[in-house]
């Protein structure tokens, strides 16, 4: 395991510029009126081998985000390149070729299993979709899939409604696996998943990750999990990605007032520190990301807000060595930053006003 | 764990048990579909088999011996030519389940073809919702009477003549009863495809065709199971307007829906000869409903594993 | 928190049992605790412990069949719920005892203004008219913190988010002042900065009105922070309760030790790898004749398999159903 | 007394669309129209003619019918006057004849006015109908219920092409009938009322009328015999045993009466193979390959049991029959050659004509077998005759195939269906037919050669079996030269019988009677089925 | 909502184009011929006139456009005419039936009431007895209402009306003689003896169609309740201490009613399509009557217009069922 990501090692997965509209039409005929800006202008890179998490609130687009790094949606801009191989525009049978190196695990063990299959031809389908193995090799690898995620081989013919919440998870986990994935995106893993099972599936993603030397995108609220797992971790709020920093950095001092409030908000099991913690509480719910704010989308509840925050969208920044922010507290000087702000920020109409 | 999986290996090897035992396992614990089947294959047999043992021939006219009650010679006995009912609701039987059993499941072929295309795929979605419409809204009779005048007669030259309206009474039936299964089918199918294990699916890279039978297939059984159940009522019944209307079989032909219509007229004369073809199609669409409960459940592994 | 005043709930050996085709199933084991006044209980425990049903068994929210409340004694008030009629029940729930669950999103009618489900029990338990209600519903929206109180009665569930619908419920759960609280995993859903808006609330609601509240979680966090004391439920069985500080300090259950040590935290060092307890829940087939939690228990030994331990004190208001002694390290001699 | 006896209720199940029977010549709705407008004369249950708004019947011997059989001279009664009180002038007659011979009129009882050079006004109660050639029979216009006079004063502007939009005209004409329209429901009811205009001033006895149309043959019977809500049905075509049945029920009683219509069984000329192109198939090209054999028409014709088929289809409202024209009993033939049934005799006439039994028991000749496809339209008492007939080939070795056609397709004849009874796309064919009043010329006639369906003429034509005597054609013409009844009576005899007895091109099977039926408390009823059953509703009245 | 109504409306113009041309098509096709109840005995050449007077002379577009251009046009401005009194009709000509020889929309007008009277009631009156029968099987699952309800339905499903009909008929109109047989549409309610005669002969054809209706549609509430009685705000009603009856009766009944509402909707058209065998039982004449002796005497126009008002009502409750939806459910918002 690697602590932080070193500069010298291979990029996997490169996201740039990568927005997800999802269009509101209205209208007898259906006119376009607007957006649902569920993942706004996002960048980052992902190294091998690491763990990127990806934090935030329900709804900030953490999940549209995987989706479409995955082109399971198709992006209403930017580009997503992944082992090297631009697949932001690539067709579906050009992806289906690329399928292989690129898996998910999905939130809901349930919901992600379907019902009327046997554990055997859901970690099966992969196989059937991508080789052309034989029935006796493809149950071998099954059952060798099977072992890998700690399931009995005896289970093979049951039904996922059969098995608790983990083992269910670790269904899907195998089923991402059958293909020798190098990337997999974990979408909120163990958020449907009871305290003491978590852990076991963590460990096993971990303990996989070893393995195999896969690479995760590593989505949850739970930010306690996510400070075990992830080597650096992204905050998402509204759709943009308003903090990016190695994990320790990011746990120890962070930069963020979202961040910051976040982390507050974690309750701690010790009832002595709990007790005394000063929390910052956030006032008002999250906006709806078909209408975000204008200029900083935290900026109706951020506790350090400022005048210029409600007109200029803060640029995304790397602060410090590998930590990036977008906030205005960390741009000394607000007129280069309303300058050398991307074609976003020109677009926006407040910037005839500074 | 890891310890229990290794210790079961061999065990674990033995091929694994054909699912259709657990499906009737679960079944056999439905007592109402037991009872249903159990009913349903006596019918079965008394159709195909029973011609057989009884082996009068239900078009012989014995005029001499018409309008009898039931005696050892003719047990349901005979209707106005003399004909023996026994053997005439035997063959009936044998045309009207046949028919019924097609036709439905020409019916629910097209619904659910119609239903999941319509449903899985926005494109067509508009085309095929109208054109449900546009069925629903169709005079039946006209659309019969055209179907029957141009095919009936190369159909009949093809197949003879009852095989060959054998497969045009099951197409006509088919072709103006699936619009109901095809919307239930795809409002099912637009609910499944927000379901996460599409989204699965389709991030291994299945492709649409055998998304479709894969994933959304199964799980749209349940009202398909309905449908199939209304739907050999719906066919028997539709049947007997047909024949009718001389839309349907040679008249000589027996069908459970014409010995039911053509004895209305005499009810209080012959009751039996209501009650007969009455009671047969009654008990055969409870018992195939009763039997497409429990196989709904047993098809159903959430149900089946309690 | 006023020790050793009279309970306002107390019960004493619930058995709840479940009817299924595939057999019995018992969920609640004889369970008893209490609650004074003005206190927060905690009650924590995987998911299948029983936690729910143990509340729901109370106050007779379980659809019968399945469920069969085959034994025991719920003394509210001086009364027996169990053998009261079904329409004082009906007195006693909203008006007396008031149940927070835990979906915020579909525990809320959602054909049903938000304000027609407030009132709804203010006018059945305490008697007002339309306007009265209505008055008594704004006052309650604004107590839960939720802005514009008076234009928001009329907006439907689906117009609320998710940290909004809870506050209704809980809007709701206090309409009539109850005297019990019983909130089932009621921040589960929700995300931790609403999350932490919502147990803000209730604080400052227990400190405005004083009533005595049950907290049900699996977040050992969420307990920390707000608990008084703790009971800890394993296979439908308490196996642990004491104060909320003790039980941190001092777990006496290898259960709560284990359920201590799988979680990971925000601050301070970080595991390497995470402790799990391995293997599964018990399958409540039957009555328990052994610990349940021997099959995943390090210190299990030949007893445990032979019978299932009581609540055995082990400190002032902490006792514990192991028989294996922590102070001693050795098994208990009982 | 008129108007004494309240309230009289009829049935038909089938509905009277309207009330114009020269816009639809359907039985239902001449007969309901016959209530309310009269034709200058009516032929009685026996086939007499008998004047009802002339003064008396035109004959050679009372001079109204002029020498050379060319004009017809009526004279109304005197005084008559229409429902609205208007008197009924020889206008109205002309104005009737002018009506339904308007070119664009579409008139459906056209075929009534065949001939009609003019129509004219001597004065004012007294009509020259001129013919263009000589007319034997010149009782066409006028007479019976398919011709009742119209008033020119209601029906002025609804000549031609505008004669379908005059609905009030055509759903409430005014009439000189016993009973005048209250309100007409097309489809569904008709309420009428007395006439207070009558040229009887005691009748009609019944002072109001319902005419409720719909169902099916057994609900009107039923409804008349069983329960009484209705005091007369008509034409209940039921099993004998289910009509039985409901008289029994004592509430009224089912009356019959004999007319023309035959049911027969239509032996095809022509070859109907399907393999033949299309336009060739079932014409004169191509002879039947069994059927020209009038061995085997004869065989077919002996192996069956009228007697038999009449017990189970018609009981007292038929009777076995061998004539194509089995009244009146002037023109009615004698023969009964066909009445029993001789099983043994068609097998050896089969095996004369040189077919043989085969393996199955079906005969054979030239290895084509003995095959039959056996078609007609859809109805119960059609179908059990088929199931017999098919039994009784089958007995002397033909195999049957059957065949039902809907009777709006199987007598539709739209030249587009291969169905139609014109296109005899099939071997044998069964319906029945009848003519209009007691002259069978016109029905003899249709048989001759260039009657025959065929593409040329769209399939239309009535010689249906493509039947082709020059003989007949030559005695055809005989007889439309000749007047005197003895002799019309021999020739169409002579006709008859070449059709029936020496050819087997048509087989008749039954003779079938109308049924009817009405309650006991109805007095009056005649039945009659030479014109309207209604004809006399004049004289109906409620028995106390 | 408006919009979307809206929206929905437009594009039925183009579907309700679409199936009328299909169902002149259709008709076109068929075989049959208007003047096939004629006699046998009418010669060919006066058959021929008689088609001509019809308009059958006309190729088959010219007949379709002049059909439109009557429905679409002619048709509304007479309606127009009889309300004003204005006469923008006089010169020309409305949809004509051939069997009447007089506007098809008149007789249809006509058939409206009993109609309604017979097959609406019977529809209304097998809702009214179906949800009661679905609430209480579903919230008595498996008891024996629950099954004997089920094994009914079966029944009702399974045994064609007219043997129902008939057998009503046999035991009330002839044996016991308590109703009339034969449906009298003349019959004016105007006093209480008129209104028992009208109910007396509404009965029975009521009953057969209600019955049918009620089956069907018992099976949709059991099945919407039941989906409705698992759900948590149930529980959350319980906890709020409301009686039992509220919480069905209210909270249950008020969500599993939208989609049985719905299903209810999409039902209304075929109350205007007529209920063909019933009607013909009772000799009730209906539209249902009107449209089979039409389609048997091969009245195109009558039946051209029937078919289409029917596809008509079909496109149109089939949006009155999804804005129904919008309407009863708050969280659907089209647009
Ligand atoms: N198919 C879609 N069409 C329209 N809007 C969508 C769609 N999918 C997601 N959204 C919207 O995009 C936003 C981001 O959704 P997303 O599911 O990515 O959030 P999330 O961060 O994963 O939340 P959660 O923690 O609840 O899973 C939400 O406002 C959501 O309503
Ligand atoms: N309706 C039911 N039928 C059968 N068994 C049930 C039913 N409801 C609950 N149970 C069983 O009762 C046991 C206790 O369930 P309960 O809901 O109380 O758990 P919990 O502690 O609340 O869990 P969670 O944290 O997931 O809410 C479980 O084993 C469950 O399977
Ligand atoms: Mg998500
Ligand atoms: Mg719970």
């Amino acid at each position: 395991m690697f602590d932080a990501a070193t500069a010298g090692q291979k990029k996997l997965v490169e996201v740039a510029g990568l927005k997800m509209y999802f269009p509101i039409t209205a209208g007898i005929f259906r006119r376009h009126v607007g957006d649902v800006k569920a993942v706004d202008n996002v960048s980052f890179d992902i190294y091998e081998g690491e763990t990127l998490g990806l934090v935030g609130e329900s709804g900030c687009g953490k999940s549209t985000c995987g989706r479409v790094i995955l082109r399971l949606y198709d992006p209403t801009a930017g580009s997503i390149r992944i082992d090297g191989v631009e697949i932001g525009k690539s067709t579906q049978s050009d992806l289906r070729k690329m399928r292989p190196t690129m898996q998910m695990v999905f939130q809901d063990p349930q919901a992600s299993l379907n019902p009327r299959m046997t554990v055997a031809a859901i970690i099966g389908e992969p196989l059937d979709e991508h080789s052309k193995l034989t029935k006796g090799e493809k149950l071998d690898r099954i059952y060798e899939l099977m072992d890998a995620v700690g399931l009995n081989r005896n289970f093979a013919n049951r039904y996922p409604h059969e098995f608790s919440g983990g083992q269910r998870q670790r269904i899907g986990i195998a089923r991402a696996l059958a293909l020798n994935p190098k990337f997999i995106v974990c979408d909120e893993p163990i958020a449907a998943l009871d305290v003491s099972i978590q852990a076991q599936v963590v460990n096993l993603l971990e303990q996989l990750q070893d393995q195999f030397g896969l690479t995760y995108l590593f989505i949850s609220h739970d930010l306690s999990m996510v400070r075990h797992i992830a080597d650096r971790v992204a905050v998402m709020y509204l759709g943009r990605i308003a903090e990016l920093a190695p994990r320790e950095a990011l746990y120890d001092k962070p930069m963020h007032p979202y961040t910051q409030a976040l982390l507050s908000a974690v309750p701690e099991p010790d009832p002595n520190i709990e007790t005394e913690r000063r929390r910052i509480i956030l006032t008002g719910d999250v906006p709806s990301p078909a209408n975000p704010p204008k200029g900083c989308n935290f900026c109706t509840r951020c506790p350090k807000v400022m005048g210029i925050c409600r007109q200029i969208e803060p640029e995304f920044r790397e602060v410090e060595p590998n930590r990036h922010v977008a906030c205005h507290l960390y741009n000394d000087t607000n007129e280069t930053a309303g300058q050398t702000a991307t074609s976003e920020v020109q677009e926006h109409p407040t910037r005839r006003t500074t | 764990m890891t310890e229990l999986s290794a210790q079961k290996v061999d065990k674990a090897l033995k091929p694994p048990r054909n699912q259709w035992w657990d499906v009737w396992d679960q079944f056999k614990t439905h007592k109402g579909a037991l009872v249903g089947l159990f009913i349903f294959v006596a019918i079965l047999l008394s159709v195909t088999i029973g011609p057989w043992v009884w082996s009068i021939d239900p078009t012989y006219v014995d005029i001499r011996a018409r309008n009898q009650g039931p005696s050892a010679a003719h047990p349901f006995g005979t209707d106005q030519l003399g004909r023996d009912l026994l053997a005439r609701l035997m063959a009936g039987g044998k045309v009207s389940i046949a028919v019924g059993m097609t036709a439905m499941l020409l019916a629910l072929f097209l619904g659910t073809l119609i239903g999941v295309v319509a449903g899985f795929f926005k494109r067509v979605e508009g085309l095929l919702m109208s054109t449900t419409d546009l069925f629903l809204s169709l005079p039946l009779l006209p659309l019969l009477l055209l179907m029957v005048t141009l095919f009936r007669e190369p159909l009949s030259q093809r197949f003879g003549p009852e095989t060959g309206i054998f497969f045009l009474i099951v197409f006509a039936i088919g072709v103006t009863s699936w619009m109901h299964t095809a919307r239930i089918v795809r409002g099912e199918v637009l609910a499944l495809k927000e379901r996460e294990f599409v989204l699965a699916a389709r991030s291994i890279g299945t492709p649409s065709r055998r998304m479709v039978l894969r994933h959304i297939l199964p799980n749209v059984m349940s009202p398909i199971m309905v449908s199939a159940t209304l739907g050999i009522a719906n066919a028997i019944i539709t049947e007997s307007a047909l024949s009718f209307l001389g839309l349907g079989f040679p008249p000589d032909f027996p069908t459970w829906g014409r010995i039911l219509f053509d004895a209305v007229d005499q009810m209080q004369l012959y009751p039996i000869r209501v009650i007969l073809p009455g009671v047969a199609i009654s008990l055969t669409v409870l018992s195939v409903n009763y039997i497409g409960d429990g196989l709904r459940d047993a098809l159903d592994p959430r149900i089946r594993g309690r | 928190m006023p020790d050793g005043a009279v309970s306002v709930l107390d019960v004493k050996d619930l058995k709840t049992v479940f009817t299924t085709r595939g057999g019995e199933i018992h969920a609640v084991n004889s369970v008893s605790f209490d609650l004074k006044p003005g206190e927060l209980l905690g009650v924590v425990g995987e998911s299948g412990s029983g936690k729910s049903v143990t509340m729901m068994s109370l106050i007779g929210l379980l659809p019968s069949p399945p469920a069969d409340v085959r034994d025991g004694r719920v003394l509210f008030g001086g009364e027996d719920l169990l053998k009261c009629t079904a329409d004082h029940l009906r007195e006693v729930r909203g008006a007396d005892i008031g149940f927070i669950f835990q979906d915020p999103m579909t525990s809320l009618n959602p054909v049903f203004t938000v304000g027609y489900q407030i009132m709804e029990p203010l006018r059945k338990h305490m008697g007002m008219d339309k306007t009265a209600a209505r008055r008594r519903a704004k006052e309650l929206l604004e107590l839960v913190g939720i802005p514009d109180a008076e234009r928001r009665l009329r907006d439907y569930p689906h117009q609320f988010s998710g940290g909004m619908r809870q506050r209704v419920m809980i809007a709701i759960a206090l309409a009539c002042d109850p005297k019990v609280l019983i909130a089932d995993e009621p921040t589960t859903a929700l995300d931790v900065t609403i999350q932490a808006q919502i147990l803000e609330l209730v604080r400052d609601l227990r400190q405005k009105l004083g009533m005595a509240i049950v907290w049900i979680t699996h977040d050992l966090g969420v307990i920390a922070g707000i608990a008084d004391r703790v009971i800890v439920m394993y296979g439908g069985q308490i196996v642990e309760q004491a104060p909320v500080k003790e039980l941190f300090a001092n777990p006496r259950h290898p259960y709560t030790r284990a359920l201590l040590k799988t979680v990971p935290h925000v601050r301070g060092g970080r595991e390497a790898k995470l402790n799990v307890i391995e293997g599964q829940p018990p399958i409540l087939t039957a009555p328990p004749a052994a610990c349940s939690f021997r099959k995943r228990c390090g210190y299990a030994f030949d007893r445990c398999e032979r019978s299932n331990p009581t609540r055995y004190s082990v400190g002032p208001g902490h006792d514990a159903a192991c028989f294996w002694d922590f102070d001693k390290g050795a098994p208990r001699d009982v | 007394e008129r108007g004494a006896d309240g309230q009289v209720n009829i049935i038909y199940w089938q509905a009277p669309s309207i009330l114009n029977p020269y816009l639809s010549s359907g039985t239902k709705d001449i007969e309901s129209a016959s209530l309310v407008i009269e034709p200058l004369g009516r032929y009685d249950e026996k086939g007499n003619l008998v004047p009802y708004l002339a003064a008396e019947i035109p004959t050679l011997d009372n001079g109204g019918v002029s020498e050379d059989l060319t004009t017809v001279t009526w004279k109304l009664k005197e005084g008559l006057v229409w429902s609205d009180g208007s008197p009924v002038t020889s206008a109205d007659v002309v104005f009737t004849a002018e009506y339904c011979m308007h070119p664009e009129g579409g008139c459906a009882q056209l075929a009534k006015f065949a001939g009609v050079d003019k129509v004219e006004a001597i004065d004012d109660l007294t009509v020259k109908v001129t013919f263009s050639e000589p007319k034997p029979n010149p009782y066409g216009p006028f007479m019976g219920g398919q011709s009742p006079i119209i008033q020119k004063a209601q029906f002025e502007n609804c000549l031609g092409a505008k004669a379908p939009e005059c609905t009030d005209a055509n759903f409430g004409p005014i009439g000189t009938g016993p009973f005048s329209v209250v309100e007409f429901k097309p489809n569904d009811v008709i309420q009428m009322e007395a006439n207070p205009n009558y040229r009887d001033p005691d009748k009609p006895a019944f002072a109001t009328l319902t005419f409720k149309g719909g169902g099916d043959a057994a609900a009107a019977g039923r409804a008349v015999l069983e329960t009484g809500e209705f005091d007369y049905a008509w034409n209940l075509q039921l099993a004998p045993d289910v009509l039985a049945g409901m008289a029994a029920a004592g509430k009224g009683q089912a009356i019959s009466a004999f007319g023309t219509l035959v049911e027969r069984i239509e032996m095809n000329m022509t070859d109907p193979s399907p393999d033949l192109p299309e336009g060739e198939r079932a014409t004169a090209k191509h002879p039947h390959p069994i059927l020209s054999d009038l061995n085997v028409r004869k065989a077919l014709s002996m192996a069956i049991d009228r007697e038999l088929l009449v017990e189970i289809g018609y009981g007292q409202a038929g009777r076995p029959t061998c004539n194509l024209v089995p009244a009146p009993e002037l023109y009615a033939s004698d023969n009964t050659d066909c009445l029993t049934q001789d099983i043994e005799g068609a097998k050896a006439l089969l095996d004369e004509a040189g077919w043989v039994p085969g393996a199955d028991g079906v005969r054979e000749k030239d290895g084509m077998r003995l095959k039959l496809l056996y078609q007609t339209s859809t109805n119960a008492v059609r179908q059990d005759f088929q199931a017999l007939i098919k039994q009784w080939w089958s007995e002397i070795g033909v195999e049957t195939e059957l065949k039902n056609i809907d009777a709006s397709v199987f007598f539709g004849g739209d030249p587009g269906s291969p169905d139609t009874f014109q296109k005899f796309y099939s071997d044998v064919e069964m319906y029945a037919n009848n003519f209009d009043g007691t002259d069978p010329e016109p029905y003899l006639a249709q048989l001759a050669c260039d009657k025959a369906p065929r593409p040329e003429t769209q399939w239309q034509g009535e010689n249906i079996n493509r039947y082709c005597d020059p003989e007949y054609d030559a005695l055809l013409a005989e007889l439309a030269k000749t007047g005197e009844l003895e002799k019309r009576g021999e020739i169409a005899k002579k006709l008859n019988e070449m059709l029936t007895k020496d050819s087997y091109t048509i087989v008749p099977l039954v003779d079938r009677g109308r049924v009817s039926a009405h309650s006991n408390t109805l007095g009056g009823v005649v039945l009659n089925t030479w014109d309207s059953e209604l004809w006399n509703a004049a004289d109906w009245f409620r028995i106390k | 909502m408006l919009t979307y109504t809206l929206r929905r409306l437009l594009i039925a113009i183009p579907t309700l184009l679409f199936i009328s041309f299909v169902i002149f098509i259709l008709l076109e096709l068929a075989p049959g011929d208007p003047l096939a109840d004629q006699p046998l005995t009418i010669p060919p050449e006066v058959r021929e006139k008689m088609r001509a007077a019809l308009g059958l002379d006309q190729p088959a577009y010219v007949r379709y456009l002049l059909w439109l251009k009557q429905f679409f046009w002619t048709e509304p401005l007479y309606l127009v005419d009889q309300a004003f009194g204005t006469e923008f009709t006089e010169q020309q000509n409305r949809i004509i039936s051939w069997q009447f020889r007089s506007p098809a929309m008149d007789v249809i007008w006509q058939r409206l009431p009993q109609t309604l009277w017979v097959v609406g009631l019977a529809y209304l009156v097998g809702v009214i007895i179906a949800l009661p029968i679905g609430i209480i099987s579903a919230y008595r699952q498996y008891s024996w209402f629950d099954q004997i309800g089920t094994f009914v339905s079966m029944i009702g499903f399974s045994v064609p009306t007219f043997f129902t009909g008939v057998v009503l008929i046999i035991v009330f109109a002839v044996k016991l003689q308590w109703f009339p047989s034969i449906y009298d549409t003349t019959l004016r309610v105007t006093d209480w003896e008129s209104f028992v005669k009208q109910v007396k002969q509404m009965i029975m054809p009521v009953t057969v169609l209600a019955l049918f209706n009620a089956s069907q549609i018992s099976r949709f509430m059991r099945a919407s309740m039941l989906d409705n009685l698992g759900q948590d705000y149930v529980r959350t009603a319980r906890a709020k201490g409301m009686s039992e009856r509220v919480v069905v009766l209210k909270h249950v009944l008020r969500n599993s009613l939208i989609p049985v509402v719905t299903v209810i909707a999409l039902g209304i058209p075929t109350i205007f399509g007529g209920a063909i065998i019933t009607e013909q039982v009772f000799k009730v004449n209906g539209l249902g009557q009107l449209l089979i002796v039409a389609i048997y005497a091969n009245d195109l126009p009558m039946v051209q217009t029937l078919t289409f008002m029917f596809a008509f009502l079909t496109v149109m409750f089939n949006l009155i069922a999804d804005v129904l939806y919008g309407v009863l459910d708050p969280r659907i918002r089209y647009d």
